[in-house]
């Protein structure tokens, strides 16, 4: 094909609504990005421009926004979304369209478990590494608790990681009571019945996948009670609530990032790329990047590694979609994070860091301490299996073996 | 644990009971009267509780008396409710009292919409809070729970006083007669010399407040974040209908009724807890279909 | 004291009153007579400020498009109409204090009022508690008829007060109304009534409404002279 | 009356009670209406006369006593049944489709009457049409036959009040003080039309009426309420003449 | 003696209602009208069918209009009585729920059995709900409503396994009498397919509004007790709407879920019932047309807001509103009157006139 004058970019984001804690810093990052690759002439040559569609303005709207991008102002590549919901109907829609998407930050992993896809790719994780990994740093970090309590927001997230999560520890400790399941509604602004139930109950361990402001809200009201003196959290989505919290989140909790997604990597802190990005996002936003930031990056590096690729296959010329859909797989591209590759289903391998908040001088807030990386493959179901029935056949001790490199705050 | 347990799910109730009535009982003052079902009511409980937090943090922020965010609470929703309130009456509502309730329905459905906008324009949408008073007020225990004050005591106390205040001012004052009058006939309460304008612009400012203090109390219990108005709206919607409209007593009981059924919800089925109000207002408006004190209308041949 | 010249009226952009020149002098009886649409009801709500309405209007030499509709009352104007508009959720005597305590009354003066209304309507004393939602239709016009009472001190409005009435009610409270101005010498009243026997007991002078204008103006000598 | 060849008993109550708290509204109401008659309910305010009628219609509940209709019992059957069976009313404070033009409620009345339920007939289009402006011409609203009715006077509402009863082609009509509120030029050619026309459909009628010189014209009977009971009933020239109900209801 | 009484009325009365300038229906303006509106419906039908060989791109959109404004003509209908539902949605997503749990059992089932069984589905389910909640008017209706909803909607999310949750459903792409179609082609088709039942759809509403069950929705509004005394019960009037309000929501959920290829709980959430009312005020409670190009606007609106300025399309869509009621509450229906210079249907009570 040749060379189009731009190469236009379609972004599903949050704008509005409360997932829009993700949205914004992500949008923020991906106009970053933007810049930076249009100062250096764009990808080979071609600048980029972006269109953004609010997911939060509903589903007509998307949909025919996202149609009109595609089929009217010609958008090459999608980067559709951050809801799971959204996912499920964009992948499709996507297929049908025969347009390149990536599902930049959505975390269910059945989309690609369910179907094949030609012109769909992940350029991140999906749900069963998010959540193996903290149980593995949990099973390691402390393994003698016998109950378990969860405190997950009521939607399909809150209820997968969930699923995953109990599927896996069942398996790794039997022994292991759970003492209460709770499913407040998502948005939900007060846990304080949850608390005092929690309080009752007393679990070792209380695990909670919430994000946002329903997450701290709930860290907010637990910690003003008390309940992190008796109970360990662990708190896989909290990377992303690190800044807001500040001094309310307690030292000592296990927090996580839906890959390894940390302002302070401990393998990529001192990279020149990485520090001026995190540079430029201060600068820009006046915080450091949270996981949705670093996954835009991550799909932005996919894009440009892509092009690379499939020009190169195709001796230089401008690639077809067909053939940029082709240089998709087994593609290597790193982010923020350690390098990635992208598996011939389309998912991608992605690092995880979990680590253990703690109180550290020239920071107004906790930073992650003794942090544990994993790499993904190790907690992936293999192309073709499903999660929940590869889970299924894990050893008992499984993920306490799980290999991984260990790392404090410096 | 069985017994004690029922205790402590009052008291989680209570607390719940406390926040949901502040807000309910603007509402049902409002409709009441002017005989309008305000969605605004959403909106303006989330920016009062915006603007009560903006403006405690900057009190913290600056070094003063960390209680004096208490005050700020009050001055927050005061402001809203007079300023926002006001203009909204004044620039729109007082064009349409003539028109379809179902019009006016859908201008304050309108309104809602832009001031979830312009609030998401103006407070970003990175979760919010202001949870000073809550920390100054310490926790209580009881059977070695601990419990926040600002939430067993201190809501539940300002919900009792709102209430006594209100129904004393609908009962045995004036303005409250005069108010009752012009809802059921604005020109029979103008022709005895009722300034029906007044009235409702008083009437709704009012109401605006009581969103806003809503909002403003709810500050320190939770975190803002965008739409905040719209779950808050329902809730008092499903408070206001099973009270039966316009009645006081009837929001504080129905509200108690729905905040501990809430509660007893989460430590018996956790899963019934979304759905509680709702059965429950199901339930009274089966038994009571002008809610738990609505009044059966007026003789009419 | 009230002076109308050349009034036109119209409700909702529909004009229905119109060259209407009405004088009505202190102490004065008049009877609005006319059919069934001929426009006497608007004609009151047009005093009262209920209609979009051009024209003059006077009075006691006070231009009353200056004063807006629920100032009026308090220029001494009490109005009964025609279709009671009781306000239900209070009691009988509560609807017919209402407008001394939006007046702001004080007690004694309320007082006066309130006998001078009993003088004419003992019945409403033994009404007074019950709920003025549950009343009947006659009972209804009586409550209307004293809450206007209790604001006219100067110039009161009648709309079709008797219909619905018993007749020996109707005939007592023409008579009753016919005292009233033995304690209050200046009270004017205008009255629209459908029924001429009536009037005759105590109306000074009838105005025939017809098809929105005024048809005649005569004075009627009453029955007795 | 009732004996030798007695007509037919319409509509008949049988001790009624009712009180609402303290207030008797009916005590004890024993009154039968036959075939053909017109009997005029007089009395005080208050009386109890209204609550008679909505008893009559299953609008309140009894708490004594019942009432029959063609030997049927139709105590407190909801209002649609009796009108069902053939008892229309026309109101004391009239009762219309306030949004609708006159023309409409009376069409809407009859298709309910002639069950004309098919969604693809356009109400306009029913036959019973000319009728309906036929009844609006006889009791003389025609003229504002287009008229929404929410805008209507005060003396056309009673009239269209009743046109709407009248089209429902009642065997029994009750009216609650039927011209009340027209005007007094009018109200007796509107009774004269009504009444005739009454007579020609063999329809028998209550009406309660505070005005004796109509009830002397237009009754066959009369029928006397005081306090919730029936002081005395009979022809009208004797009740009318009775010094006991000159001094309750006529007065001097 | 009538004659008399035409002397009777005031020139203001007489003298509107001869030149028309009174509010009048305009049913009784006769046939002239009828026809007016029938070559406007005709038209529009042929332009609305021409869109596939002319704004191809913009097919979709449309249908999405379309199938929305179907479940708006079903609260057009509940408007008549004055009744608001905030609840409405619920039927919508019957309607959806219904097409996915069919296309997920049944690999490749046609369009016409998810349709119909849509059509059941929302029509017995609101006959049941309907039994009960038409007990009440007003707000309380309202929030009867609201109450089911949104039961049903977390039912949605809690029973995950059977509904995936707040992910909802795939609706697999059916075929057409038996056609497998590509997605092109299928866009295209359920274009035309909806375009009939809408069409339909507003032919039938049109007539049942006019006639007396129609008329008599109105009746319940103004006065259930006269209603009542012509022999005519207003629950079983108001039941015959809603159910019929209930089958055009299950329609509009049906084919959205269809073009959508999904249904999510948030199908059945309160702001989706609320929105439906918000369309039909936007475009005119007096007209049928109201429904279809209030949802056009509100569409284009929230769609196209973000171009004008950045996430803004609530407060473009609420000024929007605003402005509609204050200049024109008959909604875009009595713009357009004005525009084509026809009376202005009476939009329901004015001050003075609450009588
Ligand atoms: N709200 C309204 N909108 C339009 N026209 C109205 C309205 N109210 C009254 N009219 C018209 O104004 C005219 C006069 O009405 P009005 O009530 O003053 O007559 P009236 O003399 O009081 O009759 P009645 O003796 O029956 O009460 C009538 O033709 C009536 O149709
Ligand atoms: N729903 C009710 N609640 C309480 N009291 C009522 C109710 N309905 C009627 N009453 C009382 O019952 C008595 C009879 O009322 P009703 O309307 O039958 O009188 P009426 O004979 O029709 O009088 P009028 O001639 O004035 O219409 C009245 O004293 C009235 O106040
Ligand atoms: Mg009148
Ligand atoms: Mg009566």
């Amino acid at each position: 094909a040749d060379k189009p004058a731009e190469l236009k970019i379609g972004i599903t984001t949050y704008s509005s609504g409360s997932a829009s804690v993700f949205g914004v810093p992500a949008r923020h990052a991906a106009e970053i990005l933007a810049e930076e690759i249009n100062a250096k002439g764009g990808v080979n040559g071609v600048p980029l421009k972006l269109y953004f569609i609010d997911e939060g303005a509903g589903l007509e709207t998307l949909m025919t926004e996202y149609r009109r991008l595609v089929e009217d102002e010609g958008v090459e590549v999608t980067f559709a979304s951050i809801s799971s919901g959204v996912c499920n109907k964009m992948a499709p829609l996507a297929e049908d369209l025969e347009v390149v998407n990536f599902m930049w930050d959505c975390g269910t992993q059945r989309i690609l478990e369910d179907d094949k896809y030609d012109y769909v790719f992940r350029t991140q994780a999906n749900a069963t590494p998010e959540v193996l990994a903290p149980l593995a740093y949990l099973l390691k970090a402390n393994p003698d608790f016998k109950t378990i309590a969860v405190v997950n927001q009521d939607y399909a997230w809150g209820r997968d990681s969930w699923e995953i999560f109990s599927n896996a520890l069942k398996i790794q400790r039997p022994d292991v009571k759970v003492v209460a399941e709770l499913f407040p509604a998502f948005g939900a602004a007060d846990f304080s019945t949850e608390v005092s139930r929690l309080q009752a109950l007393k679990p070792d361990v209380i695990l909670s996948t919430s994000w946002g402001g329903d997450l701290d809200t709930f860290v907010r009201q637990a910690k003003q009670r008390g309940l992190f003196e008796t109970s360990k959290f662990v708190l896989p989505l909290a990377e992303s609530s690190l800044q807001r919290l500040g001094d309310d989140l307690p030292e000592g909790v296990i927090v996580g990032a839906r890959g390894d997604h940390y302002f302070l990597h401990p393998e990529m802190r001192d990279k020149e790329k990485f520090k001026t990005f995190n540079e430029k996002f201060k600068a820009r936003t006046g915080e450091y990047p949270i996981y949705s930031a670093a996954h835009m990056v991550q799909a932005f590096a996919a894009l440009e590694a892509v092009y690379d690729k499939a020009i190169k296959a195709n001796g230089g010329e401008w690639p077809t979609k067909e053939q940029v859909a082709e240089a998709m797989v087994g593609l290597e591209f790193q982010g923020l994070g350690r390098p990635l590759v992208i598996r011939e289903d389309g998912q991608a391998v992605e690092a995880q860091l979990v680590g253990t908040t703690a109180k550290r001088d020239g920071y107004n807030f906790k930073v992650i301490d003794k942090m544990e990386l994993y790499d993904g493959k190790d907690l992936m179901a293999p192309v073709g299996e499903n999660s929940l029935k590869w889970i299924a056949k894990f050893k008992p001790d499984f993920l306490s073996k799980v290999p991984s490199t260990s790392f404090s705050h410096k | 644990m069985t017994l004690n347990f029922a205790v402590l799910a009052l008291l989680d109730g209570i607390a719940y009971a406390s926040l949901l009535f502040l807000v309910a009982v603007g509402l049902t003052l409002i409709f009441g009267v002017l005989g309008i079902l305000n969605i605004a009511h959403g909106s303006l409980y989330a920016i009062g509780a915006y603007v009560a937090a903006t403006l405690g943090q900057w009190l913290v922020a600056n070094g003063y008396n960390p209680w004096l965010t208490f005050p700020a609470l009050f001055a927050g929703a005061t402001i809203v409710g007079i300023v926002l309130g006001g203009l909204l009456e004044r620039l729109l509502l007082q064009r349409i009292y003539a028109k379809d309730e179902i019009l006016q329905l859908l201008v304050t459905f309108a309104v809602f919409m832009i001031l979830e906008n312009l609030q998401r324009m103006i407070w970003g949408v990175q979760p919010y809070f202001m949870s000073t008073p809550l920390n100054l007020l310490g926790n209580v225990s009881f059977f070695g729970i601990n419990y926040t004050a600002y939430q067993v005591l201190f809501l539940p106390a300002a919900a009792i006083v709102v209430l006594f205040a209100l129904r004393h001012f609908l009962r045995h004052t004036s303005m409250g007669a005069q108010i009752l009058a012009v809802t059921e006939d604005r020109e029979a309460a103008t022709s005895i010399g009722i300034n029906a304008t007044r009235v409702y612009f008083m009437t709704f400012v009012i109401g605006a407040c009581f969103a806003a203090l809503g909002g403003a109390l709810a500050t320190p219990t939770t975190s803002l974040v965008t739409g905040m108005g719209a779950n808050m709206i329902v809730l008092s919607f499903a408070v206001a209908a099973t009270a039966g409209l316009g009645q006081i007593e009837g929001a504080a009981i129905s509200a108690l009724m729905i905040g501990i059924a809430r509660a007893f919800a989460v430590y018996l089925s956790p899963e019934l807890e979304v759905i509680m109000p709702y059965l429950i207002m199901v339930l009274v408006l089966l038994i009571k279909p002008n809610g738990l004190f609505g009044k059966v209308t007026a003789r009419k041949i | 004291m009230l002076k109308l010249t050349n009034v036109h009226a119209s409700i909702g952009n529909i004009p229905i009153l119109r060259h209407i020149t009405v004088t009505v002098d202190p102490a004065e009886t008049i009877a609005l007579v006319g059919r069934n649409g001929a426009g006497k009801t608007t004609l009151l709500r047009t005093i009262m400020g209920f209609t979009q309405s051009t024209g003059e209007m006077h009075f006691e030499g006070r231009n009353l498009r200056d004063i807006v509709a629920h100032k009026r009352p308090e220029l001494g104007i009490g109005y009964a109409p025609e279709d009671r508009r009781l306000f239900s959720r209070f009691t009988i005597t509560e609807n017919i204090l209402l407008p001394a305590r939006v007046a702001g009354l004080d007690a004694a003066e309320t007082k006066r009022r309130l006998e001078r209304i009993y003088l004419v309507m003992p019945e409403l004393e033994t009404l007074g508690p019950r709920p003025a939602g549950s009343v009947s239709g006659g009972q209804g016009k009586m409550v209307a008829l004293g809450r206007a009472m209790m604001l006219a001190t100067k110039l009161l409005l009648l709309d079709e007060p008797f219909q619905g009435l018993a007749p020996v009610l109707a005939h007592r409270y023409a008579e009753a109304l016919g005292k009233l101005r033995e304690i209050d010498p200046t009270l004017a009243i205008i009255i629209t009534e459908s029924n001429p026997h009536l009037l005759k007991s105590f109306a000074a002078r009838t105005i025939t409404v017809e098809r929105g204008q005024i048809d005649s103006d005569l004075m009627t000598e009453r029955m007795e002279a | 009356m009732s004996e030798q060849s007695a007509p037919r008993l319409l509509l008949q109550a049988e001790g009624l009670k009712l009180h609402f708290g303290g207030i008797i509204a009916a005590d004890g109401i024993n009154l039968s209406l036959y075939d053909g008659e017109h009997l005029a309910i007089i009395g005080p305010n208050g009386a109890g006369k209204t609550t008679f009628l909505n008893i009559c219609t299953g609008y309140l509940r009894p708490q004594g006593g019942y009432v029959r209709f063609e030997n049927r019992e139709i105590t407190a059957h909801p209002p649609r049944d009796i009108t069902r069976l053939g008892i229309a009313r026309a109101f004391q404070i009239p009762q219309l489709f306030a949004e609708q033009t006159v023309l409409e409620n009376m069409l809407l009345a009859a298709s309910v009457r002639e069950r004309h339920w098919n969604p693809l007939r356009n109400l306009h289009a029913i036959p019973e049409r000319r009728e309906m402006e036929e009844l609006l011409e006889l009791v003389g609203c025609s003229d504002v036959r287009d008229r929404v009715a929410s805008e209507l006077p005060e003396g056309k509402r009673k009239l269209a009040d009743i046109a709407i009863a009248l089209a429902l082609k009642p065997r029994v009509l009750l009216m609650d003080e039927p011209t009340s509120g027209v005007a007094s030029a009018d109200k007796f050619d509107v009774m004269e039309t009504l009444m005739n026309a009454l007579r020609k459909a063999k329809v028998s009628s209550v009406f309660v009426e505070h005005d004796m010189e109509m009830v002397s014209r237009y009754a066959t009977r009369v029928a006397v309420w005081a306090q919730g009971k029936i002081q005395t009933t009979g022809k009208p020239d004797v009740v009318l003449n009775d010094p006991e109900v000159i001094r309750n209801v006529i007065g001097g | 003696m009538s004659k008399e009484f035409l002397t009777a009325i005031p020139d203001g009365a007489a003298g509107t209602t001869a030149d028309g300038s009174l509010p009048v229906r305009q049913e009784r303006r006769g046939n002239v009208l009828m026809n007016k509106e029938f070559l406007a419906f005709i038209a529009v039908a042929a332009l609305l069918a021409a869109v596939p060989f002319t704004f191809g791109s913009s097919i979709t959109f449309i249908a999405m209009c379309l199938a929305k404004g179907l479940a708006v003509l079903g609260i057009l209908i509940l408007l008549r009585a004055g009744q608001v539902s905030f609840g409405h949605a619920m039927y919508f997503a019957i309607g959806a729920y219904a097409a996915a749990f069919l296309s997920s059992a049944f690999r490749g089932i046609d369009m016409m059995v998810l349709v119909a069984a849509a059509i059941l589905a929302s029509g017995v389910a609101g006959a049941i709900v309907g039994v009960f909640v038409t007990r009440y008017r007003g707000i309380f209706f309202g929030m009867i409503n609201l109450a089911f909803s949104m039961v049903f909607y977390s039912i949605l999310e809690k029973a995950f396994h059977i509904t995936g949750g707040s992910d909802g459903m795939r609706i697999r792409r059916p075929t057409l009498l038996g056609m497998e179609l590509r997605r092109a082609e299928f866009d295209v088709a359920i274009y035309y397919v909806i375009l009939v039942f809408a069409l339909l759809s507003v032919w039938l509403v049109w007539r049942y509004l006019r006639s007396p069950m129609g008329e008599a929705l109105r009746a319940v509004k103004s006065n259930e007790t006269r209603l009542e005394y012509v022999g005519l019960s207003a629950k079983s009037v108001l039941l015959g709407g809603y159910i019929a309000s209930a089958v055009l929501c299950g329609l509009g959920g049906v084919f959205m879920g269809m073009v959508q290829g999904l249904a999510t709980p948030e199908h059945a959430f309160w702001t989706r019932s609320s929105e439906l009312v918000f369309i039909a005020v936007l475009g005119g409670p007096a007209h049928v047309a109201g429904a279809f190009g209030g949802t056009v606007l509100f569409e284009a609106v929230r769609t196209y807001a973000a171009a004008l300025l950045d996430d803004s399309w609530q407060l473009i869509l609420g000024v929007t509103l605003i402005l509609i009621i204050l200049w024109a509450p008959g909604g875009m229906v009595e713009l357009f009157r004005r525009f084509t210079g026809r009376n202005r249907v009476k939009t329901v009570t004015s001050g003075e006139a609450g009588r």
